[in-house]
């Protein structure tokens, strides 16, 4: 027994991970020992590692394999959630160039902790154990919550650091004891395992690990009541730190859930299935009333988001492969819905900085008509109006629901749909309908880039909506065959 | 022809309507007047060819609505009933229009008010010719529009606006009634052709629906609904209000639509379903009723009323009384007749009256006035002879009709003749009275005129004593005349199948029959009235205020109308905007949008706050609500959640 | 009287209800909620080596020994992260972290 | 039916025509001039492609005509377009009055005539595609798609309480749809297609039928609308733009009837069957109560929208009727208040435009100086009336004629609208057009121009032709229709015999006496 | 076995005590003091389950590092210790009550532990016999083998820690003197010196 006999285990399918962590460390390098490197250096390597990595993942194939002990898996859903967080987190590098250049806050390390963040991401995505999905996890948290206060000197940054912090290692803490429950009463930390020892049903023990487990993953995504944190930290977080939370890690949390419940507690569904439809409607209600209370616009996209996970969670709550093809629609259209509106809010940039407040954004139409009709197709989007992207992803979510007879559950998500489109209203009316303020700074180049890429695939999403769907589709058949 | 007869009016209004200010007055005069006057003779040849010669035409002119069972095409439908009312229509309404050419002359608006004639004129010419009830409807709501259009006319006048108003809704309550009556022989009969309800009712005498959740007779439901057009139309008692009103309008309007034609189209109604109302005794048993009523009531307010022109109005409101008595009863040719020779007489009046104004310098106020006969002698001969015939005074037209309806209801056979008979012969007393009160008023006793006004007064020009002359002609002599023809002994081989009459329905054999007291009781009431009005305005003139003094609750009640207008006013007008205001700012405003969503987004505004508040900032709190959701969540699940 | 899995579970868990009272029912020092974070973490890691000696299997102590080291790691991004905040606000005291709220 | 993507190039030219406007560039007097015109005529060039579309209609024929379809959302859930007797005229209705919209907005919108264009333009495309959609999902789209312009429209160019209005134009309506949608949704699992001509045929089980109905009529209740739901029409027609209540009134209201004729009676027809009282109810309470709300009015288009609300009730007192005389009748006074109302509507932008007030009290004595004008406005109020000869008469007339043979209470009820449609009709028109002229400002009002008397003669024209002829109208919608209340009947009655009576007796009973 | 069972009762109350403690003092230094003790027990307490490597670690990462990094900072950040600890009770009523039906909760639930029969035999790694591999070597092999993935990951959290706190906490220190060695070689007296000409009894 003195020598241990193992075979080396296959490396290829985490080659992504792989190259990442590489790069970061890469990109590392070249920040500590080239003089004066600034950001915009290293966020151009993250986009190319970006698109290597993209292309990487895009030429596996989407069949499932596990490695590691089977603690990593891929397969054509990990896949789908891969290349989007990698779309998702490029967007962050690419809004956050301009900005922390003018912020007075360009450090190398922003795009450095970015990557390795969606490494963390990345490993969140393919987790199959317990200890893989926690280690994913705390690699995301501690980068996201470094990036948080990463404009050090103002209060309001690190205050949201630190607020994010604390409640991020309270959540993680449940999130742990969740886990440890789950181990200890289970036996094993590997999701395959799990699911089959469930098989045979569960004890109480189990269900508190679970309870446990998904408190902890429903503050990643935000959904209430551990959302509290999120508006705090919207606000106080540098815009494009903003703009990355609301995107790539509410994607690899709910792509982590998803890979849990569906992996380990496929035969506790109608007891999760209880937690989410709590959760669900929970997020959209609260979010629907307060967002209309918000009066700073990343503080409203921060309920704007809260609202949009309740939604996607109707998807999952209803527990079928229509359900998780829903989710996974809603999260493609949320994401890139969300690029476009933080690219907006990036540009509401005066003379003296940057604002925040609605009223700022009053008359908008008059000096840049362009801009404002794609903002507001995104408010109408995000909304669920048709034949904007938004009313797809909210489609095809309460279809779902619809399918498994969830109706008290798609009627108050309707419901607070509405109350909730009364504050996209609000933004429109303040860009059109009011008298107009201070125009805006000219719009870096980067920035109106994506924004027209967001803009377009919002408003026309629905003239080829196929391939997003087909694509989610066959995410989701691997995952549910 | 019948087309040419009926469209010919229509043309002229389109030319002096849309044309109008190219054409000027002259122009429009010509426009209108040319068509009306070839059409009525036109409708002259046409009454020979239907009437005399016992033809029926039914002329297509255009599919209308069609929907399913419902068809109701633009047809003209002229039997002998269409004839005479043809004649009625067209004569009167060609003479009108010449006489405006007159009375309208110093008027900016000319085109548009001989537009506005011939346009009536059409509608009405619709109305008669009509073939199913849809096209009777359209011709009635038409002439309900040129009505409106007409008494507006001068739209600088709130009152004549005012008066417009009125008579468009309440003709339109009637209409409410006219409809679900058409619906009810629709609903019941699947159609709403003539010929094909008036073969089906038969049949249907004995069935009943259910209407308004009670079981009632068909064709009695239905006669009463019909009925309740015509009494709006006619203004009958209780729907009468709007006829005094009218007369804001110019008074050759007055004479066309609200003496001669439009308001006897209640009139043609009920004589045209005959078909109908023969099956159901008891819808005429309240047609009876009705119409005695209102010749009654109507005589009663004519005799104080001061202005010249709503004595007369209300002397048509009374006639029309006793063509509807005379229809109740099952007397249709009688009433017709009536309708026929009253258009002569009560056309004449009216425009002989408009030649008082028109002296008078637009002065309608009969106290104003006396002694004018010798001033306008033309006019004051024409208002005799108009009044001759109104009072029904031997040989005159009226005295043929009138005396035939009152006759006809002695010899009736429903439950209301004998009330009918008293209330004619006493309101044959009454009209009497005030027709001679308003000659005296007017022509006789000394001038209570200005002098100012008094120094223009002068007789009308030609062109309006001649349309006078000729219905003076008629006044005198269409009695003699037709009467053979319409109630005599000829009327069955005229009538033919035009009016529907059932095997039990004798009463224009009968009302020969009766006993002289009450043949010669009309002509009787005619001469007591004629003495009292010498007695009371002739000969002691202070003796009319003595007695208003003494009687003056009876004086007020008779000269404010018995009330109805100031009763409607209260139980219907004001109540209406009442309500109105009530739901619109209490239902509307605070209950709907209260509760709904004003209401709804304050309570959202109110959770919002609440919501806004928990987010306090302080990490604490964040915590127990994390803490708080998992405890929520383990607790549940340690309790039943979990199945 | 054995010593069970019972007892170790009982101490892990009140370890981790103090932890958690910590949290929420701390005002005034954020040194104390760190503190407390690394007692909810504690009492984790007896759970897993509780877990792991009774069910005989060594992957729970290698959870627990993930779990110790990214617990040095996230106490020292907080550490750092309320270094920061100190300088800005000069304190670090649990009320006064409130300029965001709504 | 070779004409395949006829439909589709009528709803996107107007898109086509709006991207076309997108890209005009220049100062702005040159943008807005060119702008308009680029609008008229694609507005124009549609409405008479859409004749084509008339005049190569089958009226013989119950199915639909002019299909396409192509794949879209997958899952069965395709573009699908076509049109039969009742939506074709619908088509027609839209870009007749276009045009008409485009040139009432020539002079009174003189800022972002651009923006205004491409919403008008875009909405054009919307209320198209919901008329032409023969698949739910597609329906819903462009059903709901038009609150977005609406919005603008009404929020953007509106008057002083804009924001109030747009909001709850656009939330109510919202509110009411989304229930729609997840009632499509069910209908999509129940029959396993969003297709239209599919579910026609598809036979939802009777206790589903009542929850569809219900999600299906909160909908259209709202967009309709019925009472009480209605208190965002006269919100709305007050401050959105003339052009933008021409559109309200004309057309989107009438995506409710639509809908109910489309939806709710062939699909659920015992719902519909049982619902009918209740639709009976509101439609009569929408009739006299708003009519006597009308009559109080001081705001002429808060007015003239009161009265919409009051012809609404007879529209659906006329689908539920479910008869050939009440639905074709429907569809009648539909077509009919959508030109009539946008008329009048017409009418008001153009006092509007010259004394920038809407109250009745500033005006008075119009006819003084504008005869053209009160002539115009006179036609309408009696149509609005329902005078016969004109085309508002026919559908009233046919609708309660229809309703009667189901409902006596009803249909009287609902004829009390007459006398009081009269009344306030009447009353506004006397304050405004007739009189003295009271005050200074009026003596300078100048009568129609060239431009405006454009605008209404169409109508007008439309207006007498279709009150005098409408049997084309009612030869396109016969067989459609005749399908219709077929189906519908045959569908009430096999439920009523598998179930032995019921509550449908006693409707069945009163229709077995026709 | 008696002993084993004092050792626990004594180290478990210890800990839950220490715990108490951490959050219940008033001064914070007494805080870290006293999760120090609660780290040193529950290090017996892992003793007494079989790992002893991890209750090496425990002191050794905790104890030495992490906890004196805490002591570093309280004492570093100079915090007012007069004002603690009001209000503390303001909150303990609810709080409490939840807090303690959560406890409730979970004791009831973990006392319900049983070794499910399906768990059986699925153990991925057994613990090999103490007398044959010990603890360290056991874990180690694991570690860098089976879980060389995990392990690398846990390398890339540290790194991230370190990479984060550098970026937060580390300044480019602009009053710490440094030397620069070619400007003292090139410095020249007429910049170091300056003369003046002091007139006597004037002063400067």
């Amino acid at each position: 027994m003195e020598t241990a006999v193992t075979t080396l285990p296959a490396f290829s399918p985490a080659l992504p991970e792989m190259l990442l962590a590489a790069g970061a460390l890469l990109l590392l390098m070249y920040g500590v020992f080239r003089k004066h490197a600034t950001a915009r250096d290293t966020a151009y390597g993250a986009l190319a590692l970006f698109a290597i990595v993209c292309g990487v993942l895009i030429g596996q194939s989407g069949g499932r394999v596990t490695t590691f002990e089977g603690m990593f898996v891929i397969d054509g859903f990990t896949k789908y959630v891969k290349i989007l967080v990698l779309l998702a987190a490029a967007a962050a590098i690419v809004m956050s160039m301009n900005f922390i250049e003018r912020e007075k806050i360009d450090r190398f390390e922003f795009p450095v902790l970015i990557v390795l963040a969606t490494l963390g991401m990345f490993a969140m995505v393919s987790a199959n154990s317990l200890i893989a999905l926690y280690l994913g996890l705390e690699l995301q948290s501690l980068a996201l919550y470094v990036i948080a206060a990463f404009n050090r000197d103002s209060t309001r940054s690190t205050e949201a650091g630190l607020k994010y912090f604390v409640l991020g290692a309270l959540s993680s803490g449940m999130l742990l004891y969740g886990a440890s429950l789950v181990y200890g009463f289970t036996g094993s930390v590997d999701f395959n395992v799990i699911a089959h020892i469930l098989e045979a049903g569960a004890n109480t023990g189990v269900i508190f690990g679970l309870v446990f487990v998904l408190a902890g993953l429903a503050f990643k995504i935000s959904a209430v009541p551990f959302h509290m944190w999120t508006p705090d930290v919207y606000e106080g977080a540098p815009t494009p730190v903003t703009a990355f939370f609301a995107g790539a890690p509410k994607l690899a949390a709910m792509a982590l859930i998803i890979n849990l419940l569906y992996g380990a507690f496929p035969h506790l569904l109608p007891e999760w299935q209880q937690i989410i439809v709590f959760v669900s409607i929970a997020s959209m209600v609260l979010a629907a009333f307060a967002a209309i209370g918000q009066n700073n616009i990343k503080r409203l996209m921060a309920y704007s988001s809260i609202g949009h996970m309740g939604y996607a969670l109707v998807g999952l709550a209803a527990g079928t492969p229509e359900g998780l093809r829903g989710v996974l629609i809603y999260m493609t259209i949320y994401v890139v819905m969300n690029i476009g509106v933080f690219c907006c809010i990036l540009m509401m940039r005066r003379q003296e900085g940057m604002v925040e407040s609605i009223d700022d954004l009053a008359g908008l139409s008059r000096h840049r008509p362009l801009l404002a009709f794609v903002f507001t197709m995104l408010m109408f989007s995000l909304a669920g109006i048709p034949p904007l992207a938004g009313f797809f992803g909210k489609f095809y979510v309460f279809m779902a629901a619809i399918e498994a007879e969830l109706y008290p559950l798609a009627v108050i998500g309707v419901l607070s749909s509405v109350v909730g489109a009364f504050y996209y209203l609000r933004i429109v009316k303040v860009m059109y309908f009011d008298e107009p303020a201070e125009a805006f700074e000219p719009m870096p180049g980067e920035l109106t880039a994506m924004l027209t890429i967001s803009g377009v695939f919002t408003t026309l999403f629905f003239v080829y909506p196929l391939p997003i769907v087909a694509g989610a589709q066959s995410a989701v058949a691997a995952l549910m065959p | 022809m019948f087309s040419a007869i009926v469209f010919l009016p229509l043309l002229g209004f389109l030319t002096a309507g849309i044309f109008g200010r190219w054409l000027g007055p002259r122009g429009a005069q010509i426009a209108t007047c040319v068509p009306m006057v070839i059409a009525a003779i036109l409708a002259a040849f046409a009454f020979v060819d239907v009437g005399l010669q016992g033809e029926t035409y039914r002329i297509q002119v255009l599919t209308w609505i069609n929907s399913g069972a419902f068809e109701a095409d633009w047809r003209l439908r002229v039997d002998t009933l269409t004839a005479v009312m043809l004649v009625v229509v067209t004569w009167v309404s060609a003479l009108v229009h010449i006489y405006s050419i007159g009375y309208m002359s110093h008027d900016p608006q000319q085109p548009r008010f001989f537009a506005y004639l011939s346009l009536f004129t059409f509608a009405m010419l619709m109305l008669v010719t009509a073939d199913n009830f849809v096209q009777l409807f359209f011709g009635w709501e038409g002439v309900g529009l040129a009505s409106y259009l007409l008494i507006g006319f001068w739209y600088k006048k709130p009152s004549a606006n005012a008066a417009a108003i009125k008579a468009f809704v309440v003709n339109r309550i009637g209409d409410f009634g006219l409809i679900l009556g058409i619906a009810t022989l629709f609903f019941t009969i699947g159609s709403v052709d003539f010929d094909t309800v008036f073969k089906a009712i038969p049949e249907l005498q004995d069935k009943t629906f259910l209407f308004l959740g009670y079981d009632v007779p068909v064709v009695t439901t239905a006669c009463l609904l019909l009925f309740m057009g015509a009494m709006g139309k006619s203004a009958q008692f209780l729907l009468h209000t709007w006829l005094p009103d009218a007369m804001e309008g110019p008074t050759p309007v007055s004479a066309l639509i609200h003496a001669a034609t439009m308001v006897t189209a209640g009139v043609f109604l009920v004589a045209r379903m005959s078909p109908v109302f023969e099956f159901s005794p008891f819808a005429l048993t309240v047609v009876t009723i009705i119409g005695a009523i209102t010749a009654f009531f109507a005589a009663t307010v004519g005799l104080v009323q001061n202005d010249i022109k709503r004595v007369i109005a209300y002397s048509t409101c009374s006639q029309l009384g006793y063509m509807f008595a005379a229809l109740g009863v099952g007397a249709y040719e009688p009433a017709v007749f009536h309708l026929f020779t009253h258009a002569f007489f009560k056309a004449l009046l009216f425009l002989g009256s408009g030649s008082v104004i028109h002296a008078m310098s637009d002065e309608q106020d009969m106290r104003k006035m006396g002694g004018l006969f010798r001033m306008i002698p033309a006019t004051w001969l024409m208002m005799i002879i108009g009044t001759l015939a109104l009072t029904g005074f031997p040989f005159t037209a009226g005295y043929f009709s009138k005396d035939a309806i009152i006759e006809a209801t002695f010899a009736g056979e429903n439950p209301a003749h004998m009330f009918a008979f008293v209330m004619l012969v006493v309101a044959a007393l009454f009209t009497s009275f005030y027709s001679w009160r308003l000659i005296f008023l007017t022509f006789h006793g000394q001038s209570r005129a200005s002098n100012e006004t008094l120094s223009h007064v002068h007789e009308s020009p030609m062109v309006m004593m001649l349309p006078l002359v000729v219905l003076a002609v008629g006044a005198v002599f269409a009695g003699m005349a037709f009467s053979d023809l319409f109630i005599g002994k000829a009327h069955e081989a005229f009538w033919l199948s035009s009016i529907f009459k059932g095997p039990d329905n004798h009463v224009l054999h009968d009302m020969h029959h009766i006993p002289a007291w009450a043949i010669w009781a009309p002509t009787a009431m005619m001469v007591i009235g004629l003495a009292v009005a010498v007695l009371f305005y002739l000969v002691k003139p202070e003796l009319p205020k003595q007695l208003a003094r003494e009687q003056e609750p009876l004086y007020k009640f008779l000269l404010n109308k018995w009330y109805v207008d100031e009763i409607y006013d209260f139980l219907f007008v004001r109540p209406a905007f009442w309500v109105g205001r009530l739901l619109w700012k209490q239902g509307d405003g605070r209950i709907i949008d209260g509760l709904g969503p004003d209401g709804v987004s304050a309570r959202v505004l109110d959770v919002t706050r609440g919501v806004v508040r928990l987010q306090s900032g302080y990490l604490y709190h964040y915590a127990f609500a994390m803490l708080l959701g998992v405890a929520a969540l383990a607790t549940y699940f340690m309790f039943g959640g979990a199945h | 009287m054995a010593i069970g899995l019972g007892h170790y579970l009982t101490v892990a868990a009140i370890l981790f209800t103090l932890g958690i009272f910590g949290i929420f029912l701390n005002r005034k020092n954020v040194i104390i909620i760190l503190m407390s974070i690394e007692l909810m973490l504690l009492a984790v890691n007896i759970n897993l080596v509780a877990f792991s000696a009774f069910l005989g299997d060594m992957v729970g102590q290698v959870f627990a020994l993930f779990v110790l080291t990214v617990a040095a790691a996230e106490a020292a991004i907080g550490l750092a992260i309320l270094v920061v905040f100190y300088r800005n606000r000069g304190s670090i005291a649990v009320e006064d972290i409130n300029s965001m709220k709504g | 039916m070779t004409d395949g993507s006829i439909l589709s190039l009528i709803t996107f030219l107007p898109l086509a025509g709006a991207l076309l406007i997108a890209f005009v560039r220049g100062d702005e007097a040159t943008v807005a001039r060119n702008v308009r015109y680029v609008a008229l005529w694609t507005t124009g060039f549609t409405f008479i492609l859409s004749l084509y579309i008339w005049w190569k209609f089958d009226p013989t024929t119950a199915d639909f005509q002019f299909v396409q379809e192509t794949e879209w959302l997958g899952s069965s859930i395709n573009y699908h377009v076509g049109v039969d007797g009742i939506s074709m005229l619908f088509v027609i209705l839209t870009t007749f009055l276009m045009p008409a919209c485009i040139l009432a907005s020539w002079e009174s919108i003189q800022t972002r005539v651009k923006e205004y264009m491409i919403a008008f333009l875009v909405l054009e495309t919307l209320m198209i595609g919901v008329f032409c959609s023969l698949d739910l999902v597609q329906f819903y789209i462009f059903f709901e798609g038009g609150l977005i312009p609406m919005y603008l429209i009404i929020g953007v160019w509106g008057g002083p309480r804009r924001i109030y209005a747009s909001f709850k134009f656009f939330l109510y309506t919202l509110l009411g749809s989304l229930l729609m949608l997840l009632a499509i949704m069910a209908m999509y699992w129940d029959a396993g297609t969003t297709d239209i001509t599919v579910l026609l045929n598809h036979d939802f089980p009777a206790g589903m039928q009542t929850w569809l109905w219900l999600a299906f009529f909160a909908s259209f209740a709202v967009k309709m609308p019925m009472w009480p739901v209605h208190t965002w029409l006269p919100d709305a027609h007050v401050e959105a733009p003339t052009a933008g209540s021409v559109i309200l009134a004309g057309i989107l209201l009438k995506m409710g009837g639509y809908g109910f004729l489309r939806f709710s009676l062939p699909m659920f027809p015992l719902a519909s069957a049982d619902f009918a009282p209740l639709v009976f109810a509101l439609s009569v309470i929408a009739i006299v109560y708003t009519s006597l709300v009308a009559l109080v009015q001081e705001d002429m288009k808060k007015l003239i929208a009161y009265s919409s609300v009051a012809h609404m009730g007879f529209v659906t007192m006329g689908i539920f009727a479910a008869n050939q005389q009440g639905v074709q009748g429907s569809i009648f006074q539909m077509l009919s208040h959508g030109w009539v109302s946008g008329a009048l509507f017409l009418c008001v932008g153009v006092i509007y435009d010259r004394l920038h007030t809407r109250e009745i009290a500033a005006y008075g004595g119009l006819v003084n100086r504008m005869p053209l004008y009160a002539v115009a406005f006179l036609i309408f109020t009696m149509a609005n009336v329902g005078l016969p000869g004109t085309s508002g008469f026919v559908g009233e007339f046919l609708t309660l004629m229809g309703t009667f043979m189901v409902n006596t209470w009803v249909a009287a009820l609902a004829a009390t609208g007459v006398i009081l449609s009269a009344g306030y009709a009447l009353y506004l028109y006397r304050r405004v057009v007739f009189g003295e002229i009271q005050r200074d400002v009026l003596k300078s009002m100048k009568d129609l121009n060239m431009r405006e008397a454009l605008t209404l003669a169409p109508l007008i024209v439309t207006t007498l032709f279709f009150g005098i002829y409408p049997a084309p109208i009612f030869d396109i919608t016969a067989v459609s229709v005749e399908h219709l209340v077929a189906n519908y009947h045959a569908a009430v009655e096999a439920h009523q015999t598998a179930m032995g009576g019921g509550v449908l007796t006693h409707l069945a009973g009163l229709i077995g006496i026709q | 076995m008696i002993v084993t069972a004092i050792a626990f009762y004594v180290f478990a109350a210890i800990t839950v005590a220490a715990g108490f403690m951490v959050i219940a003092a008033r001064n914070p230094v007494h805080s870290v003091l006293f999760l120090i003790l609660a780290f040193f027990n529950a290090a017996a307490l892992f003793v007494l389950m079989g790992a002893e490597f991890l209750a090496l670690m425990l002191v050794v990462v905790y104890v030495g590092a992490v906890a004196v990094l805490f002591l570093f900072v309280v004492m570093m950040l100079e915090i007012d210790l007069a004002e603690m600890r009001e209000g503390f009770l303001q909150y303990l009523p609810v709080g409490g009550l939840i807090g303690f039906i959560l406890l409730v909760e979970l004791v009831l639930v973990l006392g319900a532990w049983t070794f499910a029969p399906e768990a059986a035999g699925v153990a991925a790694h057994p613990a090999p016999d103490i007398a044959q591999v010990d603890n360290t070597r056991a874990l180690g092999q694991l570690l860098y083998t089976n879980y060389v993935y995990l392990f690398q990951a846990a390398g890339l959290v540290l790194l991230v820690a370190m990479v984060g706190a550098i970026v937060l906490t580390h300044r480019e220190n602009t009053k710490a003197k440094r030397q620069n060695i070619a400007r003292q070689v090139s410095r020249r007296r007429d910049q170091a010196v300056e003369i003046k000409k002091v007139d006597p009894g004037q002063g400067l």
